[in-house]
């Protein structure tokens, strides 16, 4: 079962989100499952869109065989559903994510910093680094879509004008 | 001319409860669930739903690319500001405490964190509408033997 | 007594909601064609979703819940059939065009052989 | 209580699921993940009551708010082959 059109696999994709964002729910991940709620279900359909106005419509078939990539596949998932064997069972206490800083977090939060959403205080006070680096990332991300699309499009103009004299 | 009166007519009543929801991320991200970056998302999608309805050059008048540019930078600039001004204080980077009186550690991460939040959600906003811009204002090259 | 009747009220909801919403679904896996599933969208759309909020706004009571509860179901009402809509308007749009790749109208006859 | 409507939610997405795959047209496809969106909807805010976190419904009212834009996209792109034209000028 191999869909060939981009519009259904957009589509799919878009059902995927709704599917995670409802796996992160019963995981009880308030904030990812908001992330992925508000990225899934109106920007990535959209964006992804947009990236196929330059494209075709339908995936050009393979030239080579798939034997070697599903073979790729088969192996890394059996290897990572072996190393699921050793992972301790989904919420039990003494995990290490559990032992190491999330204790400290949930302690240090409520008088360090008073918020009582400790994913906020993680992100903007704890990890004000990280975060920084995030907005950067997408602050660049914007900037390079902005270079490279108004570049290619100014050129293309100049072509058309070109062709037009000649 | 009116053929989707109903998706211009319901488009017009939903943009503003989207805005409205994206505040409410924003500040209450303290208190339940969201923050800067999921609340940028949200308000970047009133935009894009009245692009899509009323057309990119629609959305240019509304906030022209120059403006989108400079919100980009400008929440980077209030997040980066805030730690330069907690050096400036004699404090770390980023440290909150900087932008309280001593002794109130607490209000200055409250400040602090609202600020870094307000920055994310700027550029994010900002840029997801910026990306929406580049791509939809190009005219497609699709031939109709493609479709 | 409130409760026991507060609590038949969400029961009925719930039990009238999830008739709808299977029905629904069951309407789109079983009906040929497009326009026919179209009717199977509405009923989960409107019926299903709405009374399965409002057993859940009976199990909540008066509480903020509630107000989020109801806005999920003003904005499900405005939104749900204004997508419907969009739909539906596209795919008359397409299919009275004479080079449209999607001709509805062989679908009934090939699909309701298959089904 | 809950869980029997969960269980309700649960049937009618697997089977909006496989219309969503199996097409035929692509209308069929949008109007089967617009239908899967709604469903989102009711399954997270059930779950949110049967884990007692009522939290979970900004979740749900968010999507109630923008999912329907995604639907809007895919319908606009399909038809003007690109999202940026307004939809004022393209006459019937």
């Amino acid at each position: 079962m191999v869909l060939r059109d981009l519009f259904a696999a957009v589509m799919l994709s878009g059902v995927f989100s709704l599917l995670s964002a409802g796996l992160f729910v019963a995981l009880d991940a308030v904030d990812v499952a908001f992330t992925e709620a508000a990225v899934g279900a109106g920007i990535s359909t959209v964006l992804m869109l947009g990236t196929m106005a330059f494209t075709s419509r339908t995936e050009k078939p393979p030239q080579h065989s798939r034997a070697l990539p599903i073979l790729v596949v088969v192996v890394t998932g059996a290897a990572l559903i072996y190393g699921t064997a050793d992972l301790p069972p989904f919420g039990s206490p003494d995990t290490p994510v559990q032992l190491h800083v999330a204790p400290e977090y949930i302690e240090r939060t409520p008088h360090e910093i008073g918020l009582p959403n400790i994913v906020t205080a993680v992100l903007a006070s704890y990890r004000g680094f990280d975060t920084l680096g995030e907005t950067t990332v997408i602050f660049t991300a914007g900037i390079a879509v902005i270079v490279l699309l108004h570049r290619s499009s100014g050129r293309r103009r100049k072509e058309d004008e070109d062709e037009e004299e000649a | 001319m009116e053929h989707h009166f109903i998706l211009r007519v319901i488009s017009k009543m939903l943009i503003p409860p989207i805005m409205l929801y994206a505040l409410y991320v924003q500040f209450h991200g303290d208190f339940g669930p969201g923050g800067g970056f999921q609340a940028g998302v949200i308000f970047a999608v009133a935009f894009i739903l009245y692009a899509i309805v009323f057309g990119v050059e629609t959305l240019t008048l509304v906030c022209p690319p120059a403006v989108l540019r400079a919100g980009m930078a400008l929440g980077v600039l209030l997040y980066a500001g805030t730690g330069v001004y907690s050096l400036l204080r004699g404090y770390n980077y980023l440290d909150y405490a900087a932008l309280a009186e001593p002794g109130h550690a607490e209000h200055g991460q409250h400040l602090g964190i609202l600020l870094v939040e307000g920055g994310v959600g700027l550029t994010v906003a900002s840029a997801m509408i910026a990306i929406f811009v580049a791509f939809a204002s190009r005219s497609p090259d699709i031939k109709d033997t493609d479709w | 007594m409130m409760d026991l009747a507060l609590d038949i009220a969400s029961w009925v909801s719930f039990a009238l909601g999830a008739f709808f919403l299977i029905v629904g679904a069951v309407g789109m896996i079983r009906l040929p064609d497009f326009w026919s599933r179209l009717h199977g969208a509405g009923i989960i759309d409107t019926a299903g979703a709405e009374l399965i909020l409002l057993g859940m706004a009976f199990q909540a009571g008066l509480t903020q819940t509630t107000i989020k509860l109801a806005l999920i179901g003003l904005f499900l009402f405005l939104t749900s059939p204004t997508g419907t809509h969009a739909v539906a308007n596209a795919a008359h749009v397409a299919g009275l065009r004479p080079l449209g790749q999607i001709k509805d109208d062989e679908k009934p006859t090939t699909e309701g052989d298959a089904s | 209580m809950f869980v029997a409507a969960i269980t309700a939610v649960f049937i009618s997405m697997a089977l909006i699921l496989i219309r969503a795959m199996a097409g035929p047209t692509l209308y069929d496809r949008v109007l089967a993940v617009n239908a899967f969106g709604t469903v989102t909807v009711l399954m997270i805010g059930l779950i949110g009551f049967v884990t007692d976190r009522p939290d979970f419904l900004d979740i749900a009212l968010l999507y109630a708010l923008i999912n329907f834009v995604g639907t809007i996209a895919i319908l606009k792109f399909f038809r003007y082959r690109g999202l940026g034209r307004s939809t004022a000028d393209a006459s019937e």
